[in-house]
């Protein structure tokens, strides 16, 4: 159902994606109970001469039933949707698969800088790649993430990737994501982060095994690496905000 | 709130407590979650960070202990004000609150000198965890004494001509709460090191 | 609670009723002012357990028995010790939901480094953040 | 109730409060005055011109939204920091200045001590201070707009180390007059609450039980308990935020010992329950509008109380499920999403009663009675939508999403803005002694209603295409570009400047019907609760005599008597007693 208003491109964006469904449709029936029935009284018991109302204290036992049954079977939907709610969670948010590659992702007023091995595959050596509002990954491949904030509170959003995590500042937050499709999709800060809030876009771009060797080629090459880590358009604008701070 | 502009509302008691008493119970409760929010952001701090001890070591344990006494002998004080109170001994009652506000005063100076001593030392507000709850958690229940005690001065003034004889229990009441507030905060403050 | 029309309930004089019992206040106090001077002597013996029952065990018995024999709250009506229960109950819920992010440094895919790391520049300084 | 008697009547009118009601000067009868129902006018009216000013801003920020970049008529070009101080004080005036100073602290004045058959509150003066305070919070938090820096913009949720650093938030004085106004806003509210709690506990008329006692009384009541109990570790926390601001402590600040998490924590065990601050209330004034129009018995008194309460509880377990994401462990969400989603259970059971309640009515669709069932109609999308929140797996994505705010705002327009009305339209006979038009008054409902869901319904839709909230613009994000999200936004924006227009047939009805509207009688609905046996409006002190009562609030319909209501302070005759 959200298919329609958002791709969905990792490995669980279809299970988040279908528990909304589930809870879409399962409240949206109580809600037309609901509404239907409120409507339909309203006509019925309308003014009508000839029509006394009548005295009910909603105490009598063969009435009441028309609150309490509805009651346990809300009790039970709510089951019916704690548990895969519940499901879904774990998956995403509590269990780690192992990782293929790690990324360190860094936030700060008002752009995303990202950390990533270099053609060693190890973290925190020379050849390590750091770009600014941009992230390079492979498709179908579980990369683990390391959030940091340098500042304030962030959110690492992947609308696309049904992703969302706050950066704290103080923390490391690890989480994962495994693409599957290949493209370039928004990155979105989702905290109130101050002025530049709206201006902190950031691009993640989902590759193939073999454009990615070749974008890390270019990105680790001397010559280049530079210009690679040089800040897009986006992160040009935020240093121009930074700037102006008074 | 003299007595003529009371109105019936304040005078009516349908739960068998006398208004101003209700009244009080209610503000305790509610200062119960603002000393509770604090202490218990404090103390989760407080558990997490064994650093804390050693600053928690810089506090005059003698000062505090002092101060416990001072609190434990003005409650007792407020308690006989109550008692007095309820045999219609105004002037005795009034007595006995204004040797309360005194214990209040007594705590105020001890406590005067106690910081002017550790600021002087360079532990103020901003010199780090421990230090900004000791001063902010210490500071607001003294500021809760402080108003305790002008409040009481200024009931005084009506018990000793035998009026308002009721208002001695409530006071009372917000006085032990504080002298329990600062019960809890004496071992969480100073003992614990 | 009848609903007859007698039962006007308005206090003339609520302070001419109500009156507790009053015991021996003094005697309360030097029990208080003994359990003190034990909570002060208590962690000079310096066995933990021994400190932790001082510090606050005792002051969780001075604080009842000020509640009880100076705030009367025993024979107070007994909705007041509920809305005190349900006080710190409440307290006992805040506490119980903030405990597992702040009073731990790690826990399920974080680690608070700069907790550990104040921690560590702390332990031995003097407890002062320069 | 078992205190003697002694002879209060005849103290009745004696024990009023200043002699010689007539030569009162204007600021004694409406700046400085102790009557309940003069506080409840200021309340109102500074709420109801707060809430001008919170659309207002609303209007800014929504054009800037629809046309992003040009400049808005009536106030300029909206930079970033601007815009952020829009949605920021908007939410805040909004909660705080809008919805609890009307929904709580203006009907709560006006309606309990009539309701519960006495003269005022049990501290006349210490509810004139409430609002006294209440007033300079609303001037300190207007004021900072007009600081260097302007005003604070760091969302109403206020989360540090923003807030607690004007390096990071760029409004280091606005930051601090907006947390002081907050922190004097929830003094006067606790202030008055306690007034409300001990008045209804204590001043209630004599043979008014528990379960006489109105709903809407009984939940103002909830409320201002509910209130209480959640602000004070918030109250403590706004002392350590505004040290953090202004003396260098580092209570949130993880570079020296703090954590910025335990703001989130102390923020949502009060935000949390606040919701139902808002929202008790206005369930109350429902209760009491649906019973008169349908002429029914409520569905189950005690059901609603036991429900009411129920609720009071669960929403202090539930905070948690707005933070889900904010980096606490994530093993918590799971208790977090089973309290949440257990607490739609008694709100559901709630309003299941209000619908029922109609059933065997006699139904008027007058207009405060369009607005009361309006408010089922429409809180039932907030509440279902509420659910996709409360369940953890769901919440990752649409959280801080426009989602969210659709959702909120189904949940809090129907409490502060129709409930407002509701209520408005339900008692104005009785708070100025006229009737409304029901013409211009059913104009400006349906008006009202359509452009309300104009405005949210779309943004359900762009929350769900992934617009994050507090985004001045979304030029940068191109997913969020797509021309058919825009136009949902310009409908969405559309939506609120015909909410706006239609407003002005209110505002003409209100004051128009001053003066002209037909006079009221002392009980145009045929309502049986005590505030209906009283001239319109009433007078100082209320009741000539006060009232005894001898029957619940929602005896409507009776069988065996002449007229389908039966006020609670009607003694029993004779004639009936043989007849029941």
């Amino acid at each position: 159902m959200l298919e329609r208003f958002a791709t969905g491109a990792s490995t669980y964006a279809a299970s988040i994606d279908h528990l909304i469904f589930l809870i879409a449709v399962l409240v949206g029936f109580w809600f037309l109970v609901a509404e239907v029935a409120l409507f339909w009284l309203m006509a019925k018991f309308r003014r009508r001469d000839g029509h006394a109302p009548q005295y009910v204290t909603g105490e009598e036992k063969h009435l009441t039933k028309w609150v309490t049954i509805p009651h346990f079977l809300v009790i039970a939907c709510d089951l019916v949707i704690i548990v895969p709610a519940i499901l879904v969670w774990v998956n995403v948010k509590q269990t780690l698969p192992p990782a293929q590659e790690t990324v360190r992702i860094f936030s700060q007023q008002w752009a995303w800088s990202f950390q990533q091995p270099g053609p060693d595959g190890i973290l925190d050596t020379a050849d390590d790649i750091r770009t600014v509002g941009e992230l390079h990954v492979k498709a179908n491949t579980v990369y683990h993430f390391e959030l940091q904030s340098r500042d304030v509170l962030h959110s690492f959003s992947v609308p696309v990737f049904r992703l969302k995590q706050d950066a704290v500042p103080g923390r490391t937050i690890t989480g994962w994501f495994n693409a599957t499709r290949t493209g370039t999709f928004d990155i979105q800060c989702t905290q109130m982060c101050g002025m530049g809030h709206g201006l902190m876009a950031g691009r993640i771009i989902v590759e193939t095994p073999q454009q990615h060797a070749a974008w890390m080629k270019r990105a680790s090459s001397p010559a280049l690496a530079a210009s690679a880590a040089l800040p897009s358009d986006t992160a040009a604008e935020n240093t121009k905000i930074a700037e102006v701070r008074r | 709130m003299s007595a003529t502009a009371r109105s019936i509302a304040n005078l009516r008691s349908v739960t068998g407590i006398p208004t101003a008493r209700l009244v009080t119970w209610w503000v305790i409760a509610s200062e119960i979650f603002i000393f509770g929010g604090l202490l218990a952001s404090y103390v989760m701090h407080r558990l997490a960070h064994p650093e804390w001890g050693i600053a928690a070591s810089h506090t005059n344990t003698a000062a505090g202990a002092t101060n416990t006494f001072v609190l434990l002998t003005s409650s007792l004080f407020a308690v006989l004000a109550h008692k007095a109170a309820d045999a219609h001994d105004g002037p005795k009652a009034a007595k006995f609150l204004r040797l309360t506000a005194l214990g209040g005063l007594v705590f105020l100076t001890i406590k005067g000198f106690e910081w002017t001593h550790e600021i002087r030392e360079g532990f103020v507000l901003a010199s780090g965890g421990f230090w900004s709850f000791y001063y902010t958690v210490a500071g607001l229940h003294a500021l809760h004494v402080l108003a305790g005690l002008i409040i009481m001065l200024v009931f005084a003034v009506d018990v000793a001509k035998n009026e308002n004889l009721p208002r001695v229990q409530c006071i009372g009441l917000y006085w032990h709460f504080v002298d329990i507030i600062w019960i809890f905060l004496f071992p969480l403050l100073y003992i614990a090191k | 609670m009848s609903h007859s029309a007698q039962n006007i309930a308005v206090h003339s004089e609520p302070e001419t009723e109500d009156h507790v019992h009053h015991g021996n206040y003094v005697k309360i106090w030097a029990i208080l002012v003994v359990l003190l001077i034990i909570s002060v002597l208590g962690p000079l013996t310096g066995i933990r357990l021994l400190v932790l029952f001082a510090a606050f065990g005792i002051a969780v018995i001075k604080a009842y028995m000020v509640a009880k024999n100076f705030m009367h709250v025993n024979v107070e009506r007994r909705w007041v010790k509920y809305l005190l229960i349900t006080c710190l109950a409440f307290l006992a819920i805040l506490f119980a939901g903030v405990a597992p992010d702040i009073m731990r440094h790690q826990g399920l895919h974080w680690n608070n480094y700069a907790a550990k790391q104040a921690i560590q520049s702390g332990s031995h300084g003097d407890g002062k953040h320069e | 109730m078992t205190t003697p008697a002694t002879g209060a009547h005849a103290h009745a009118g004696s024990h009023g409060h200043e002699p010689g009601h007539h030569e009162v000067s204007f600021f004694h009868k409406y700046l400085w005055s102790t009557d309940h129902k003069m506080i409840a006018m200021q309340y109102l009216f500074t709420g109801a011109a707060l809430a001008l000013i919170g659309g207002y801003l609303a209007y800014v920020f929504r054009m800037q939204l629809a046309f992003p970049g040009h400049v808005v008529p009536g106030y300029g070009l909206v930079t970033p920091n601007r815009y952020n101080s829009l949605v920021t004080i908007h939410g805040s005036i909004m909660i705080f200045w809008v919805a609890m100073p009307v929904l709580v602290a203006a009907f709560g004045n006006f309606l309990i001590p009539l309701m519960i058959g006495c003269d005022d509150m049990v501290f006349p003066r210490i509810n004139r201070l409430s609002y006294q305070v209440f007033l300079v919070s609303a001037i300190i938090l207007l004021s900072s707009f007009l600081v260097k820096g302007g005003a604070f913009g760091g969302a109403w949720t206020s989360y540090p180390p923003l807030s607690a650093n004007g390096v990071y938030n760029l409004t280091p004085l606005g930051s601090t007059l907006w947390l002081v106004a907050v922190a004097l806003e929830f003094v006067a509210f606790l202030l008055g609450g306690l007034n409300f709690i001990v008045t209804t506990m204590n001043g209630r008329a004599p043979g008014m039980r528990m379960w006489d006692i109105p709903i809407v009384v009984w939940m103002i009541v909830i409320a201002s308990v509910l209130f209480m109990a959640s602000v004070g570790p918030l109250i403590a926390g706004a002392i350590m935020l505004l040290f953090d601001q202004r003396l260098g402590t580092g209570f949130f600040d993880p570079g020296r010992g703090g954590d910025p998490l335990l703001w989130q924590h102390l923020f949502w065990f009060f935000g949390h329950p606040e919701v139902y601050v808002v929202l008790l209330p206005a369930l109350g004034i429902t209760a009491e509008i649906i019973t008169v129009f349908a002429r029914k018995k409520l569905f189950g008194y005690r059901t609603v109380l036991y429900t009411t309460w129920a609720t009071g509880v669960l929403s202090f377990v539930v905070w948690a499920h707005h933070q889900f994401i904010a980096g606490i462990d994530p093993r918590m969400a799971n208790v977090f999403t089973i309290t949440t989603l257990l607490i739609s259970v008694p709100i559901t059971e709630m309003i299941f009663v209000y619908i029922a309640t109609l059933y065997g009515g006699s139904i008027q669709f007058t207009t405060p009675m369009l607005w009361a069932l309006s408010f089922i109609a429409e809180f039932l999308i907030g509440g279902v939508t509420g659910i996709f929140l409360g369940a953890s797996g769901a919440d990752i994505y649409f959280h801080d999403t426009y989602f969210v705010v659709a959702h909120f705002h189904y949940t809090f327009f129907p409490s502060a803005i129709i409930g407002m009305f509701a209520g408005l339209t339900f008692w104005y006979p009785k708070m100025f002694g006229r009737m409304l038009n029901e013409t211009l008054g059913k104009i400006h409902f349906w008006g009202t209603i359509i452009a309300f869901n104009m405005i949210f319904l779309p943004l359900f839709i762009t929350g769900a295409a992934g617009d994050q909230r507090r985004i001045y613009n979304y030029a940068l994000f191109s997913e969020q570009t797509r021309p058919e999200l825009q136009y949902l936004r310009e409908l969405s924006t559309i939506g609120v400047m015909i909410l706006m227009t239609f407003q002005v047939f209110f505002l003409f009805n209100f004051f128009w019907s001053l003066k002209h509207g037909e006079r009221a009688s002392e009980n145009p609905w045929l309502s049986n609760t005590l505030e209906w046996t009283v001239p319109s409006p009433p007078p100082h002190g209320n009741f000539a005599e006060l009232p005894t009562v001898y029957r619940g609030p929602y005896e409507y319909a009776t069988p065996g008597r002449k007229e389908d209501y039966w006020p609670q302070n009607a003694p029993i005759t004779p004639l009936e007693e043989g007849a029941l």
